[in-house]
């Protein structure tokens, strides 16, 4: 089984819900960014996901956005992420999911890439802009070295099309409860609902509900119909105000 | 030729965000469904009459066809309401969309060409055009900010990344992912995911349908040597080559922009100098750093002024079938003098640069008949001009 | 209706000096000669097709048409390359000219759309352009001077008179005097001394043979109850009546500028306000004192701002064949933002002025087929418009 | 026989040139006007010819255009012009002859215009933009009067058309030595001399050259071939650079 699930389970099994934080790399700069992943590591995070920097990164919402860019014109690049992950390996108590756009990983070569987050400890991959049917070359790629690639859903994902994405899924399922960008956004409860228990219905992996989560009260209301939640303008506004990721971290303990 | 759903090649797809894939898969079903309904047909060809005057003219250029030594021919795409070929594409994605039952026409522009002439499909047929647009885009184009707003568009200046027409497709597709429901996005060029390089080539292979025939007309049914066309995104490009693709006879010249043309400087021409990638849905030739980010383009067009192409350009580039070159932005400017001065056609910059291939290549195409695509008018290019010269 | 050379009724005539004489009857034997003939029928019909993009298209308004309660229909001269109908003139006179032997053509401009058609029918004719202008003008339609301007025109500025379009003529007439032998004065409008408001006439009248046809086409064959065109010398409304003057049942109406609109305001409405006199080589409705000296005229839409009017137009009123009414600036503005907003068409601001004519009057006109000649494009007027809202 | 034809012929007697001096109407102003008429009368002018300002005088050159155009802003009209002719009539030894375009005495009225001429003691009348062609009117009504319509003909006035004007003419014709508009200009002296002849040999009335003509230095060539020399931009430069109408008359004595 796939950490990231074994992760999210774990806290499942104490009545709590996974947590998943997310921050660009390399952000808010080269040296705290490890720092921070430590803090969140220490405070009790399932998984933690680790933004790849993308000049276009058309699915992200502006604060996720500026804070990737800023690390981009830093230099950041894939090469760097996995030095640091390598040098760090075995460090994590959370699993690690990489998050970015297929370019820099086409790029950077599939089979190394793969091969790279296994000797990495990366166990998963979310690619913002690869919909169910151009993904099979990717899941190819990372399916020898035991990386997932995490289904990305959402509120007008038909039950059909999460069938196609259940099919063969580990690690867990992310699911988007904003039509719109990343960022803090007004919700619609009763239809994140109809959907959430849809994907309940299809999916045998945990769901994580992501964009646009603040605080755990937002969650109380899709108790039972979910097992993490994804958090990362929020996180990233959070730091950018001067505050720790720790004390981001302690209403979701 | 496509071989896999939305390919040309190993060129196309659809790389977006599941989240876009329901409207993307409605638009195809649209495409099979209305799209060859007899109530679009009739509309579609009825507008393109009525509305942007079609058939556009075909016209032999006298003085600079003997200036040169060959037979130059332009098909007058230019004189299309609103000023390019952008309308051919904006009325059918409009109307298509209008009988979807969409209410808003969105979409990127960066010369500001695209933007007007979603605009006036929007207006045309009574719904909403928002029109997203780089904040450095709206400052050199002033003008057709200008006439967008008239017509009613509301527009959104786009102030991430380069703030310029790849960061405005970046905003755009956003803003359909927000607001599917009510809106269809109206992308301005042949690229882009899988159905929009198909759906756009559909709208602008009008261009080729006319443009092949009356040159026969004109020429005792003969063909020409070589039909030339200026490559931004490539929609005026695949509409002039569509109906000359099967005449082997006929040599297909796609013009890119090479930028200020010394070595290394920012350019517009990925398929001379670019390589494999994906952006904006689709897998093409991108101008790229090894790590797969997207460089900024440069072109004093600032309708080729894009990283990326679309993806059947790739393939044809790849089969062969089509040669694309480089003009540099001074021998695309002469152009647009030569032409204005010569024929009294004043050009867009854009189309400059397939009226260049020409002149810059004269000696090769003695007596050859040359078929150019006059994509736009220049008026528009007018204030660029004058902060240059 | 012609019943002294050169006369319509009391109007017309020659009232130039006698050193202007000789090349007015040259061009009147030319008109007789080289005209009629095969070799200029055929090159004329040919360059109104692949140069101006002719035929023009007709459009319907929906969305208007339904805001006003009537059928509103468009007849698009804005689509002719250059983008007004004054290049069906510049290109008759301009082969005209050449065929004589000519190798310069002289123009007067107001709006400066006259002279880009000049400017154009000379680059194409292989001919130099030579266009006479008043300061005033110079910097109130500066794109248009830098269109004439890149299409290689030399442009002379007009310092004296109210630096406007009369002053513009005086000019050029002066210029043509001297330089006769080798240069054609190319006039603007349907006006002037004989054989000029013939001449132009014969060369516009293509607007009103293509529009009744193409009205009758999409009408079962039906008229339309009124044909609206704006007056400022005369040419396009000319053009757009000719055809149906024979048309009892159809009702020709001409717009004049009524300028701000407040009783004594500077306009250009001589049909209405004006009385007899002689100006510009013609006797005609002119605005003038009581002492016979030329009133200032203004419009917001340059190309109508003149103090005179054709002596066809001057017959036509006092038969009362056709009628002539007045619309002032802002009701002519109302108008260019309506059909931009309404149909994506942004229209001249002169052709706002007949555009206005069915906004003004809907009431009136309820359930009535109206055809208005759209003589020109708006871009031009985008820089106007910027000043005044 | 015609006032003016007498005054040429008289010149001519004397083996001199006709003078033809041109000044418009209030030029240099008001009351200096008079004056200069007068000084121009006592100097030997045969015809004094009075220009009527018109807004648009096309056949104008700059400095007459300039210096018509200040007093039609001075608000010189017909009336003003009649008024002071009237008051000075049996004044002058010079023929006086009234120069314009048509418009301004079109609205006056051409009868009424033609009355007035002959009370005021004007014999004739130039329009600079009435041909031949449309001349009719304006000839039935001054006829009556005594007042001469003073054809005006060119290098480009082919014969034919000078046999036109020739018929029924009286008083002078008025021949333009430059093709272009009034102001000092390059003549192109044998061209002139041919036309001249061709002049001399329709017009039985003398024959008066005009259009940029500055000293009686430019006529020696021409001696024979005309009667009399009409000088406007020339005399109002004079004027305008402070010098008086007597002075600039010397010369031609
Ligand atoms: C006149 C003109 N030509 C060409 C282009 C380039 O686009 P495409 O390559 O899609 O034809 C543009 C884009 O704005 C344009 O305005
Ligand atoms: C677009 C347009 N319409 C109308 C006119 C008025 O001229 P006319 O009355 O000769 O048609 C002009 C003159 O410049 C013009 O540019």
């Amino acid at each position: 089984m796939n950490s990231m699930q074994i992760k999210i389970e774990e806290a499942t099994k104490q009545g709590k819900v996974g947590l998943i934080p997310f921050l660009p790399a390399g952000f808010p700069n080269r040296e705290q960014f490890w720092k921070e992943l430590e803090e969140l590591d220490n405070a009790g995070a399932a998984v933690i996901e680790i933004g790849m920097p993308f000049s276009d990164p058309v699915a992200d919402g502006p604060v996720v956005e500026k804070a990737s860019l800023k690390c981009l014109d830093d230099g950041i690049d894939l090469a760097w992420i996995f030095d640091g992950l390598r040098k760090r390996k075995g460090q994590f108590k959370a699993a690690l999911l990489l998050m970015g756009y297929l370019n820099p990983v086409y790029q950077y070569g599939l089979d190394t890439f793969a091969a790279d987050c296994e000797e990495a400890g990366v166990s998963g991959l979310i690619v913002a802009d690869l919909p169910y049917e151009e993904s099979g070359f990717v899941k190819d790629a990372l399916a020898p070295h035991g990386v997932s690639l995490v289904p990305l859903v959402g509120l007008n994902t038909s039950k059909e099309r999460m069938k196609m994405y259940a099919d063969g899924a580990s690690g867990f399922c992310y699911f988007v409860s904003v039509l719109g960008t990343t960022g803090q956004r007004e919700s619609l409860p009763a239809r994140i609902k109809e959907k959430l228990v849809e994907a309940g219905e299809v999916f045998d992996i945990p769901i994580a509900l992501g964009f646009g989560i603040k605080h755990p009260d937002q969650l109380t209301q899709f108790a039972g119909l979910m097992d993490a939640a994804v958090f990362g303008s929020a996180l990233i506004l959070h730091i950018q105000s001067g505050k720790s990721s720790a004390e981001f971290m302690e209403p979701w303990k | 030729m496509i071989m896999k759903k939305g390919y040309f090649g190993d060129f196309g797809g659809q790389f977006i965000p599941e989240l876009l894939m329901p409207p993307l898969l409605e638009l195809e079903e649209a495409m099979e469904t209305i799209l060859p309904s007899e109530e679009f047909q009739t509309r579609f060809i009825n507008m393109l009459k009525e509305n942007v005057g079609r058939p556009s003219a075909i016209t032999y250029c006298p003085n600079l066809s003997k200036d040169l030594g060959l037979d130059l021919w332009l098909k007058r795409e230019d004189l299309n309401h609103s000023g390019a070929h952008k309308i051919n594409n904006t009325l059918g994605q409009g109307l298509l969309a209008k009988m979807m039952g969409k209410d808003v026409l969105l979409a990127e522009t960066g010369a500001g060409m695209h933007g007007v002439a979603t605009t006036v499909a929007a207006a045309m047929l009574d719904m909403k055009a928002l029109i997203y647009m780089g904040a450095t885009d709206i400052v050199r184009q002033a003008p057709n900010v200008g006439r967008m707003k008239l017509m009613g568009a509301e527009i959104v200046s786009v102030e991430s990344g380069t703030k310029t027409l790849k960061d405005a497709i970046n905003g755009a597709l956003r803003r359909w992912l927000s607001d599917q429901e009510t809106t269809h996005y109206c992308f301005g060029t042949a690229a882009g995911p899988h159905p929009f390089p198909t759906l756009v080539r559909e709208f602008q292979q009008i261009i080729s349908r006319e443009a092949r025939q009356q040159f026969m007309d004109r020429n005792d049914g003969n063909l020409p040597d070589m039909v030339v066309a200026c490559v931004g995104g490539g929609s005026n490009a695949i509409g002039m080559f569509h109906h000359f693709i099967p005449d082997a006879s006929v040599r297909l010249v796609g013009v890119e922009a090479a930028g200020t043309g010394e070595p290394g400087c920012d350019n517009s021409a990925p398929l001379n100098i670019g390589s494999d990638g994906i952006l904006h849905g689709m897998k093409t030739k991108l101008l790229q750093t090894d790590e797969g980010q997207i460089l900024p383009s440069h072109s004093v067009a600032p309708g080729l002024d894009y990283p990326g192409v679309g993806p059947e350009h790739a393939h044809l580039h790849a089969t062969g079938r089509a040669d694309y070159v480089t003009i540099n932005d001074s021998q695309a400017i002469n152009a647009f003098k030569v032409l204005s001065r010569r024929e009294g056609i004043i050009p867009a910059l854009e189309s400059s640069h397939a009226v260049a291939y020409a002149i810059e290549n004269k000696d090769k195409l003695q007596g050859k008949s040359v078929f150019i695509c006059l994509s736009g008018r220049g008026d528009k290019d007018l204030g660029i001009l004058d902060q240059i010269l």
